[in-house]
């Protein structure tokens, strides 16, 4: 028996746990093989995750990046006096009489006067002069007179004008539509698509980035084109401000009550499980709530993002409670003990110690309630606003008040609508959505990150 | 806007109501905070609560009552044949609110000078056109009565204004005064300002309790109409979800309950073990960093708007579900299946399990761990014995939370599972088989609520029923969930 | 080594700060405290002793209403503070416990810097005016604590890094750096080193001056050390209590006499 | 409270994309706001529309079908008296499969019957429905595997589809006399019976939009769905339409009634409302223009069948005739 | 410093269980050990003494690589266990720990039964063959631990609902449920009164018989009763390390002569 070296003979031993250290017992490489699969198994758990938002992302970006951008053409318009104005006094009620069908007849002229520029024909492609202003989204009359009524001056002039191309068009150049399919389609013809690749070959017509997209409101069936997510972003703002506004304080505030004062009785196992309950609730049944409260009772305007805001909230409450109650239960009594035992009331020790340290959960809960708050739709069917909506909402806090959409309401509507460039815009929406939803939760993962600490 | 001015008013003296307060108690002390009950700016809070909240509260109590009470006296006011005429009394309060908005934008903009807006005749003059001008939308000849009405209207809301200022701007004040004298070193400033706070606190609790309230309420009444129409026997013991037009519909619960608890089940056998088993990688295994990429990551998933799951559930997920499971073990050949929704369902739920199981299980104390690494366990015994049992009340909490969203939803279900209720009377195998299409509770709210059918008809009052009976039978779970936890609890330290 | 220092203080009596009688307590079922009568002087240090398990920990928590956070127990019996009952429904626990500090028996620091440890009752108590006065609060408490050199340079580390005796006595520094009448210590010592130990208990001595002092220790021969009055508890019975040196010299109970002379400490 | 000063219209989701066109034009060409237009449902809509007059219920409902009697009599309770009731067109119903799925000429009612009722005649006996192709009970049909997608029993769609389509093909191949004979007699009994359909995963209820339906066919590539015009016409690059009795559905063939399933449109007005709500009645006339609902106007165009009495609904909306012929 | 290894070890060399060449033990930034170099015997009872935050606990949770654990902990130089470098890559951290088990400074039960508590060991490691002799395992660990007839009709009760001296001994009935090679206890009798802590000292005696044991304590007298060797730690260095009788008899190091003789532990 000298100096143990690591050649020695091992020698016998009569402990449990003999053996080099090096080469594991029979039980221990089973244990480790358990080890081995369990964190394998939460790899892969992780691996999941990931893999399907990764494809879901990939789906999302793929559909939906071309809704940003759009094709344009370009035109300049003869604003005619004789069908704008036609007594030629520059009367503005007179001019607003002149109805968007009115302006119709001078899209089709700016038209037929590119086509003339370019040096082609409208027969060569076998197209009418009707057939190419339907290549011009419906719009461009809409955008022609709001410009004729703020400029009344112009009219009689030629101005150059940058006008959305109808739905195939754009969709032509996205792949969406193809010659074959325009053959079958009764919306487009070939013959349109080949003249606006003359358009373009001309200079006349491009396809770049579409801030309309952002900034514009919903358009109607038959100009998707010009369809664009701003009121429904500002109705998921106005929403989403009143939820964090109201549900994390009353939601934290309700967990603290409960977890740290309230005695312990059948009263409070009420309230614990009527909570948990509500996150039952399927989301539609607070748009019942929502309507009978806060409209008919309450008397709040429909379609409001006040009522929204509140249905919401109500809705993402017991998320909030349920993940704060479980964070503040985590928290090791020692550390309230801590607080007492140097004379902190029972409120101080809630708010300096332990609430802090249940952050982390608070964070997660109240991510978790937004995002299902800020992708929810039923509730809102109820209260109106799941809707057409053209206006925009003014600022807050009127703003509130005024009729608006919502985000994933947008993304509902388009994937509903017939027109299958509604699909395109409606992914892109929902691109904006999950932004939307990233820059919310980036402060709190930020803040979490602050707060997480083992003890 | 006064009110405003007076929530700025409020606040203003609040907030000197604070500062004096504060150096009222110090004084008291002789500037030593030693000598004082609670610390300075408790008493600073109280000030400022007295001064602000009793104040807040009745301009804010005045603000909803005010208006009805006006329009009360207003429209008590209007002759019955006026309201005959316009169809309403609320109808005709637009109108004077509308009449009365305009007589105020024309003396704003100077075109009636304010005494003849008090006396202005609409059976003399042009009111109607006058009013038009200012910009003010109005819809039709504004007369006599309106215009009177509109008058009293204008009247009265300048009479409440002017009162409710005082009235707010007194308060404040006798706030403050009270706040003020009160300010003394042996004052419990900080009792008072807690219990303020626990009032609050506890105000925030009741919301939750009212929220049922108010769901039940909702539901009650159009339940009990459902119930004048159709059997109950019917609806709870009945197999067949059959509803027609034509009435006389089969509306039993049962194949929607069964769908509802099926295609949970799928879902939370998808989510709770993905869900945990990341959730103990990121706290336990992952480091840092991938920590704090992941974590984020996955709670994107539960902030995807759910038709997009619904239609990878309809485009992708269904037609693989068939091919390759349904139809090779002969099963069926349906794109829906409980399966499917199932499934997406679960990827879905996943950051519902793992975040919230994240923070909890990174909460428990690292003596825990240590005490087991200590005796030898590996990682993995060490989760499983000691961290999850600890963590299991906030584990417990996730996995309702799942599952109540699990309940809820409805997207997914319908491109997932379809809209079609289990088929009880095709036999057992149909209602067991994971790839037969089903629907569920909540699908069938939404769709019944949302239909076409006329809307006091039994099949839409159903879905109140289908509501509260849903409410119902989870709360029963949630009492099951919570005695559960209450067993199995472990409190560490 | 075990000297006893034989304490023959003046018989002066000195006024009463606790008058306990009666006092039961329960865990749930169990009878953890029963029937004890004890009266606490001020500016005395009385020691707690007992074997493990005997009640000391829950009678010294009794004295500042820390069980109030145990939810299955419950307390019983008049416990008078300067002739007012601690149980009383108007007494404030917090205003208690920020007159009678109280020491665990496990080190708790709190997860945040070892400065706001210690500040942290200072600043809640409104003991300091500013940040040079709260420095100056922070110092001498770490100093007093007797770790003042150990944590000089870190005081911006977490107070949950440092070692056992470290800890215990940051624990210790807390407590005193609110200045409460009445410190209650759960066995401060049992996580340190002889120096640390007789550091501690010179601070203990000092604060005899002014407040009292109740000490839980397992040292007989730091219990004959520190203080004057000794409280032997067992299984929940308060069995003899005296003055130190009478206890320790010339017990009257068998079962105390056992437990001092059974064993060395 | 501020008095409201937008129309608010709810309901029928079919009616949506016209309205929504209409409200458009209509923000864009007066001085008044844009309506909000919301869907949810017809059956929503005028629950919504009959739970009062005032500021804070809506001012339309839409509807893919004419208001109740019941809900005549509920709104009436609640105080809505005068309703005005606006016909705007027709919506075609159409079948359609994918562009290279199976190719269906000449469908008749009796093939979809066949097809997808519950219970079928087969040899003169009522018999559980035994066919599993379009070609088992009529050589004229691609011989593929049945799988049809008609919309859920919440759609007004489907009534449509079960009166003017199941019932009358039950009809048209005796089953419905058969069905009368063997339970004695009991008209309504036998009509639900030839209107239930079958529940092995041939008939699948789509509960969603059309875009559902669309999605569907997409993953089966036998399948039939049951779409609106509209939608067709929009989406004729990818869905091959099936013809009944050789009559191609379009916006003629319905309006001339060659084409025989459809279903009319309609919204209703508050009377109380108008005069109260800035623009109401001017977006009522503005629907019901020429210009807009008729067969050259935006709303034709995309795919409503313009109504051949449009005029007469003008007169009506202009004198605000409300309905029961006051 | 590290030159004092007394190499004049009595006649009977016992077989070395753990040899230590240049352990350095960072935290972060902190060196907490340094430049260590110390053989630890088997059938031996070696006792770490020394002021407190001075190594100890860091030391010897090197041994089993409870370091392991602590993120910014960092461990260099050789360690080995009968002659294999414990930090080796093939080590098994998990088999290591079952060898070499560990009694915690701040007593940490698990929040289940005093059952569970200490079955769980025996558990996982498969010592049991059925109930019976698991509890048999069971009663004899808390026999030995010293706690049986405090708990024996509270089996089921939860271990966190247990004194201060009752938990620590839990811990130590724990560990030794698992029967390991070596034993490392964390100032096991901190919170134990005379009695039990001779109770705990006559249970290290016995296990001597066949295992190692190192015990950190801050009394001097229990290191002299129960300890062959004793180790003198001073500021993160070992400062002495010898037969345990001279050490205390005859330091060699004037900083362990002061730390011995400085006041009475
Ligand atoms: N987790 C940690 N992070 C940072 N520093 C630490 C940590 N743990 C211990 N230290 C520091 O390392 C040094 C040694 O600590 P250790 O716990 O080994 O002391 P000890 O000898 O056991 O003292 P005691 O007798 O007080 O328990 C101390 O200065 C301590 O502050
Ligand atoms: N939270 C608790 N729940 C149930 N029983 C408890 C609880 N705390 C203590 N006990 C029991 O009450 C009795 C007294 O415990 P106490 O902690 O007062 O002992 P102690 O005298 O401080 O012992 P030690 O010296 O070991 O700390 C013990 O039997 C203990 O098991
Ligand atoms: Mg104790
Ligand atoms: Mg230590
Ligand atoms: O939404 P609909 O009423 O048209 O089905």
């Amino acid at each position: 028996m000298t100096d143990a070296t690591a050649n020695a003979a091992p020698a016998p031993k009569q402990g449990k746990h003999a053996g080099s250290l090096f080469d594991a017992d029979a039980r221990t490489k089973k244990r480790n093989a358990a080890e081995t699969r369990f964190r394998a198994y939460g790899l892969t758990a992780v691996g999941i995750g990931v893999a399907a938002l990764i494809m879901l992302m990939t789906s999302i970006l793929g559909q939906g990046l071309p809704a940003f951008n759009q094709t344009f053409i370009t035109l300049d318009v003869y604003l005619d006096e004789a069908k704008l104005d036609k007594n030629g006094t520059r009367d503005i009620e007179a001019i607003k009489k002149v109805s968007t069908f009115g302006y119709a007849p001078l899209i089709k002229n700016a038209m037929a006067a590119k086509v003339d520029e370019l040096g082609i024909s409208f027969e060569t492609f076998g197209v009418s002069g009707k057939d190419a202003e339907a290549m011009i989204s419906k719009e461009a009359a809409a955008q022609l007179r709001r410009f004729v009524i703020a400029h009344p001056d112009r009219i009689g002039d030629t101005v150059e004008f940058e006008f959305l191309a109808s739905g195939r068009i754009d969709g032509y150049y996205k792949g969406r539509v193809s010659m074959e399919s325009a053959e079958k389609d009764s919306n487009v013809t070939p013959g349109q698509l080949q003249l606006a690749d003359a358009l373009k070959e001309g200079g006349a017509l491009s396809t770049h980035f579409n801030w309309g997209f952002i900034t514009m409101a919903d358009a109607s069936e038959n100009r998707p084109e010009a369809a664009g997510i701003g009121v429904a972003m500002l109705g998921s703002l106005y929403m989403m401000i009143i939820v964090l506004c109201l549900a994390l304080p009353i939601g934290v505030a309700a967990s603290i009550y409960l977890e740290e004062f309230a005695p312990k009785n059948w009263i409070t196992d009420l309230i614990e499980v009527n909570i948990s309950n509500l996150a039952a609730v399927p989301s539609i049944v607070f748009g019942i709530l929502g309507l009978a409260i806060f409209i008919n009772y309450a008397g709040l305007p429909q379609s409001a993002p006040v009522v929204g805001g509140l249905v919401l909230t109500l809705m993402t409450l017991p998320t909030i409670i349920i993940s704060t109650r479980a964070s503040l239960k985590s928290v090791p009594p020692s550390i309230r003990d801590a607080a007492l035992g140097v004379g902190a009331s029972k409120m101080q020790s809630v708010f300096h110690h332990v609430l802090p340290l249940a952050a982390p959960g608070i964070l997660t809960g109240t991510i978790i309630g937004l995002a299902q708050a800020l992708g929810e739709t039923a509730p809102l069917m109820l209260i109106g606003m799941v809707a057409f909506v053209r206006e925009f909402p003014s600022a807050p806090p009127e703003g509130f008040f005024d009729p608006a959409s919502a985000l994933p309401v947008q993304v509902y509507n388009w994937t509903t609508r017939a027109d299958p460039a509604f699909v395109e815009r409606a992914s892109g929406a929902i691109i904006v959505l999950l932004i939307f939803l990233l820059c919310m939760n980036f402060l709190a993962i930020v803040l979490r990150r602050r707060f997480e600490r083992r003890w | 806007m006064p009110v405003l001015w007076i929530v700025l008013a409020v606040l203003g003296l609040g907030l000197i109501g604070f500062y004096v307060g504060r150096m009222r108690a110090l004084g008291s002390a002789g500037g030593d905070t030693r000598q004082l009950h609670s610390l300075p700016n408790y008493y600073g809070w109280h000030a400022f609560m007295l001064t602000a909240v009793p104040a807040l509260l009745v301009l804010a109590a005045w603000l909803l009552v005010a208006p009805n009470w006006i329009e009360n006296t207003v429209g008590a006011g209007i002759p019955e044949a006026t309201i005959a005429e316009s169809g309403s009394r609320s109808l005709v309060m637009a109108e004077v609110r509308r009449a009365a908005g305009a007589l105020d934008m024309a003396v704003q903009q100077g075109l009636m000078d304010a005494a003849t807006s008090h006396d202005i005749d609409a059976n003399l003059s042009d009111v109607t056109e006058r009013l038009k001008e200012t910009g003010a939308i109005i819809t039709s000849d504004v007369t006599q009565p309106v215009l009177q009405a509109a008058q009293l209207y204008r009247n009265l809301s300048a009479i409440s204004a002017l009162w409710m200022s005082v009235a707010v701007l007194v308060l404040a004040t006798a706030g403050f005064a009270v706040a003020v004298l009160r300010s003394d070193k042996d004052f419990r400033a900080r009792n008072t300002v807690e219990s303020g706070i626990k009032i609050i606190l506890i105000l925030a609790s009741t919301i939750a309790i009212l929220t049922t309230v108010g769901i039940v309420m909702s539901m009650l009444f159009e339940t009990g109409n459902f119930f004048e129409k159709y059997p109950w026997q019917h609806f709870f013991f009945g197999t067949k979800w059959a509803p027609d037009f034509r009435g006389d519909s089969e509306l039993g619960m049962l194949p929607l309950l069964w769908g509802t608890l099926y295609i949970s089940f799928v879902a939370l056998a998808v989510a709770v073990p993905i869900g945990l088993f990341a959730a103990i990688y990121l706290s336990e295994y992952a480091g840092p960093k991938l920590r704090a990429v992941a974590k984020p990551m996955i709670e994107i998933l539960a902030g995807i708007p759910t038709i997009v799951y619904g239609l990878f559930a309809l485009i992708t997920v269904g037609p693989i579900v068939r091919d390759w499971f349904a139809a090779p073990l002969g099963l069926g050949n349906s794109t829906n299946s409980v399966m499917t929704a199932g499934l997406v369902m679960g990827i879905m739920l996943i950051p519902f399990v793992s975040s919230l199981s994240d923070d909890i299980i990174n909460a428990v104390p690292q003596a825990m761990r240590d005490g087991s690494f200590g005796l030898g366990a590996t990682h993995s015994e060490t989760i499983k014995q000691v961290v999850l049992p600890a963590a299991l009340p906030g584990i417990v909490g996730a996995v309702l939370l799942a599952a109540s969203r699990a309940i809820g939803e409805t997207m997914i279900v319908v491109m997932g599972a379809g809209a079609a209720a289990a088929q009880f009377q095709a036999g057992l195998g149909a209602v067991v088989n994971p790839f037969e299409a089903m629907t569920t509770v909540t699908v069938k709210i939404v769709s019944q609520l949302t239909g076409d059918t006329d809307f006091a008809s039994p099949e839409t009052l159903v879905a109140f029923a289908l509501g509260l009976t849903l409410f119902v039978i989870t709360l029963g779970l949630n009492v099951l969930a919570l005695y559960i936890v209450r067993k199995y609890r472990e409190q560490y330290e | 080594m075990n000297d006893m220092r034989p304490v023959e203080r003046s018989v002066d009596t000195k006024e009463i700060k606790f008058e306990c009688s009666d006092v039961q307590v329960y865990y749930g079922a169990t009878h953890a405290i029963k029937d004890v009568n004890v009266t606490l002087e001020d500016k005395t240090v009385t020691a707690f002793i007992g074997p493990s398990g005997c009640g000391k920990s829950t009678f010294l928590r009794c004295l500042n209403r820390m069980n109030d956070t145990i939810d299955i127990c419950r307390v019983t019996g008049n416990l008078l503070l300067d002739g007012e009952d601690i149980y009383d429904k108007r007494v404030d626990p917090v205003q208690l416990r920020a007159k009678v500090g109280m020491v665990f028996q496990k080190p708790n620091p709190f997860p945040k810097s070892i400065y706001d440890n210690i500040a942290y009752g200072p600043r809640i108590h409104g003991l300091a005016k500013n940040k040079a006065e709260l420095d100056e609060i922070v110092e001498k408490s770490l100093r007093r604590g007797a770790i003042w050199d150990e944590v000089k340079d870190r005081l911006d580390a977490p107070g949950t890094g440092l070692s056992g005796g470290q800890q215990q006595r940051l624990c210790i520094a807390r407590a005193i750096a609110t200045e409460p009448e009445v410190l209650l210590m759960d066995e401060p010592c049992s996580a340190l080193d002889p120096i640390a130990t007789a550091q501690v208990e010179e601070l203990i001595d000092e604060l005899r001056e002014n407040y009292s002092v109740v000490i839980v220790t397992h040292s007989m021969q730091q219990a004959a050390r520190v203080s004057q009055k000794t409280a032997f508890f067992h299984l929940g019975n308060l069995v003899e209590f005296g003055e130190t040196g009478k206890i320790f010299t010339n017990p009257r109970d068998p079962r105390t006499e056992s437990y001092i002379t059974g064993r060395i400490g | 409270a501020a008095a409201r000063d937008n129309v608010q219209v709810a309901g029928s989701s079919t009616v949506l994309p016209y309205a929504s066109i209409v409200a458009e034009a209509f923000g864009e060409n007066f001085d008044f706001p844009t309506p909000v237009v919301e869907s949810g449902g017809s059956s929503a809509g005028l629950k919504r529309f009959c739970e009062g007059v005032g500021e804070n219920t809506i001012d339309i409902a839409n509807a893919s079908r004419k208001i109740k009697d019941s809900e005549i009599q509920a709104c009436a309770e609640a105080g809505v008296k005068d309703i005005i009731e606006v016909r705007i067109g027709y919506d075609g119903i159409v079948f359609a499969s994918q562009t290279n799925g199976p190719a269906f000429t000449a469908l008749e009612p009796a093939d979809i019957f066949n097809a997808l009722s519950d219970k079928v005649l087969v040899d003169g006996a009522i018999v559980e429905n035994p066919y599993q192709q379009w070609a088992d009970f009529n050589a004229d049909l691609p011989a593929v595997d049945i799988i049809a997608f008609p919309p859920g029993t919440k759609h007004g769609t489907r009534e449509v589809f079960e009166e003017k389509v199941v019932l009358a093909g039950c009809e048209a191949t005796g089953a419905f006399e058969a069905i009368m004979a063997k339970n004695g007699g009991d008209k309504k009994a036998a009509e639900k019976a030839c209107i239930s359909l079958r529940t092995d995963g041939k008939a699948v209820d789509i509960d969603g939009d059309y875009t559902e339906t669309l999605a569907r066919i997409d993953a089966n590539p036998n399948g039939v769905g049951i779409f609106g015009l509209a939608f067709y016409e929009n989406n004729t690059d990818k869905l091959k339409v099936a013809t009944m009795g050789d009559v191609m559905p379009s916006t003629e063939s319905i309006a001339t009634g060659e084409y025989p399933v459809s279903r009319p449109l309609f919204f209703y007005i508050k009377k109380a409302h108008i005069g109260v709500i800035p623009g109401l009645k001017e977006y009522a006339q503005f629907f019901v223009a020429d210009e807009i609902a008729g067969p050259d106007g935006p709303l034709a165009a995309y795919g409503l069948v313009s109504d051949p009495e449009l005029a007469a609904t003008q007169t009506a909306v202009e004198a605000e005739e409300v309905m029961g012929g006051m």
